[in-house]
């Protein structure tokens, strides 16, 4: 690619391949597609960013899931799903839930490793959470009986508005929660 | 809207376990799906108002008991994992019986036989306010949406897989091919009353139904009483007869009503 | 709808329904969902579109086939191909993902065995998991005919994540999971 871009048509390509890509993006995929350097990259990230916020758009450009993507802005909501007629659907079990926390800040973690935590069987709840790819398998551990490990996958960090796992809040903070 | 994402709604104040106490032994119990035996003893030491580090252990030991017998008189399908529990906290209340020994150092402190127990109560508890936390997060997520499909998506997407993808389809082509019913986890329970109007219109629709193809299509031993229940009760009250053409053969139950 | 939107804020979400919809969205049926009358709508519209104009965008908002819509900027389509290009193509269909399945568990494997398993003709999903190179022939099979044998290929490890196949789940793994 052409490496004498100005400024203003760096985020304008970031812009259109932000916008094109059907899943967050990598600044390192930007980079690499646009022949431009990392430093460069994140500073024309941070302008849209920052462009959208100033002129009050409907969108917004957000980080997530060590990518970057374009999203309408929670203000818009109702009318969005006015229009799209979306209703939240599919409901997640407590037990769900549950064992996805389990396994978000466990992970690589075993069905018997579940099992310890909650004292109650999983099964259902892995298999749903498999279902609609919030946990991925990891390989089995290398233990008696070799069971499969699982772990959260891309699109839970999608799905629960994370740039990356670090972001979860340390599971010691929920300590002072309890008592 | 390419591929949104299923949005997740959680109702959580209305699915966690609840046992409506009332009074003496009269108790209306409303277990959540799979709550547990860890979910039922932090609902009894709340209950009783209880210090959850200094747990009464005889009386929730025994309160704990009282409600696994409820459960079972209702006929709950008790998970192991309770009756574990219950084995557990018997041998706790067996152990704080016991005299205390003087440990080999002097001020050194005995181990609570409650601590193990305390421990993991307190580790599930944490990942129940965890699951909140989460529950919150998918909230604000619902409120975000991505663009829609454009025309670049058409040609694109990489395979669209997991290994999980690949070892559930291999999975229901085999059980396709042994003709067998996968069943559901959550599958509604179908009444007397969906089922018999189901049964209705079948047999005035098509005049005849062959009783092994209709339970064949059940998926459960209770959907199985629930339509023999319904063919006893139609061709009591509807003008529907039982047949058999040949002994052994296939019953057929057969409309009486004249087609239109 | 609230009727008491000022201009910025309508829009804003003209701008994020024009984003979330697949198709152009008329501006009837934008009035429709925001509860404003044609000229408001069409006020928002012209301002949003030289919104975009004037700053720059990568992206444009332009009236197509009597709707409304978000598209990339011609002078960044060169750019926007070289991105299109780097990514794997085509989703699988679920033939193909049923062939590639039977294939994955039951290599090396021949045409007549996969149609044993799977009841159907696979013909057409073994020739494009082959251009995909997710699947690679194992020789003949010594019996009647000598029919070919597939496998998978190291492609299909790379995109499934496996470091190798003892890697893939057991059906037993999943069993446990339906009980």
């Amino acid at each position: 690619m052409e490496q004498s871009r100005n400024t203003a048509a760096l985020i304008a390509a970031v812009e259109a391949l932000v916008f094109v890509s059907d899943e967050p993006i990598a600044a390192k995929t930007l980079g690499e597609v646009l022949g431009e350097d990392k430093e460069s990259i994140e500073a024309a990230l941070e302008a849209l960013m920052s462009e959208y916020d100033t002129r009050e758009s409907g969108l917004r450009v957000r980080e997530i899931a060590g990518g970057w993507q374009i999203t309408t802005r929670t203000e818009y909501h109702d009318e969005v799903r006015q229009f799209l007629k979306t209703r939240p659907s599919a409901k997640l079990s407590l037990a769900s839930l549950e064992t996805l926390a389990v396994i978000a800040y466990k992970q690589p973690v075993t069905v018997p490793e579940i099992l310890e935590i909650r004292g109650v069987q999983s099964a259902s709840a892995i298999k749903t959470l498999l279902e609609k790819r919030l946990i991925v398998t990891k390989g089995h551990k290398e233990t008696v009986g070799r069971p499969m490990q699982y772990g959260t996958s891309k699109d839970f960090l999608i799905q629960f508005g994370l740039k990356d796992l670090t972001e979860l809040p340390s599971i010691e903070d929920f300590e002072d929660l309890i008592q | 809207m390419i591929d949104q994402p299923e949005q997740f709604t959680f109702d959580f104040y209305n699915e966690t376990a609840r046992i409506d106490a009332g009074s003496g032994d009269d108790l209306k119990l409303t277990l959540g799906e799979f709550a547990g035996p860890l979910d039922l003893l932090l609902f009894l030491i709340k209950q009783e108002q209880a210090n959850i580090f200094d747990i009464p252990i005889s009386r929730i030991a025994g309160e704990y008991l009282r409600y696994i017998r409820l459960m079972k008189e209702m006929d709950i399908a008790l998970a192991a994992d309770f009756i574990v529990m219950a084995a557990t906290l018997i041998e706790i209340k067996s152990k704080m019986l016991l005299p205390r020994e003087i440990t080999a150092e002097d001020g050194e402190e005995l181990v609570d036989p409650r601590k193990e127990l305390v421990d993991r109560l307190l580790e599930y508890e944490k990942f129940k306010s965890a699951a909140e936390m989460l529950y919150e997060r998918t909230t604000i997520e619902q409120a975000v949406f991505t663009r829609g499909r454009i025309e670049s998506d058409e040609n694109n997407a990489e395979i669209n897989a997991s290994v999980f993808n690949i070892l559930s389809v291999f999975q229901k082509i085999l059980s396709r091919h042994k003709e067998e019913v996968m069943m559901e986890i959550h599958r509604e329970e179908i009444s007397l009353a969906d089922m018999l109007k189901t049964l209705r219109k079948r047999i005035f629709d098509d005049l005849e139904l062959d009783l092994a193809d209709l339970f064949e299509e059940m998926h459960n031993k209770r959907e199985l009483v629930t339509a023999f229940m319904a063919v006893l009760e139609i061709v009591r009250t509807e003008s529907v007869k039982l047949i058999q053409k040949t002994t052994f053969g296939s019953i057929i139950l057969r409309s009486q009503r004249n087609p239109q």
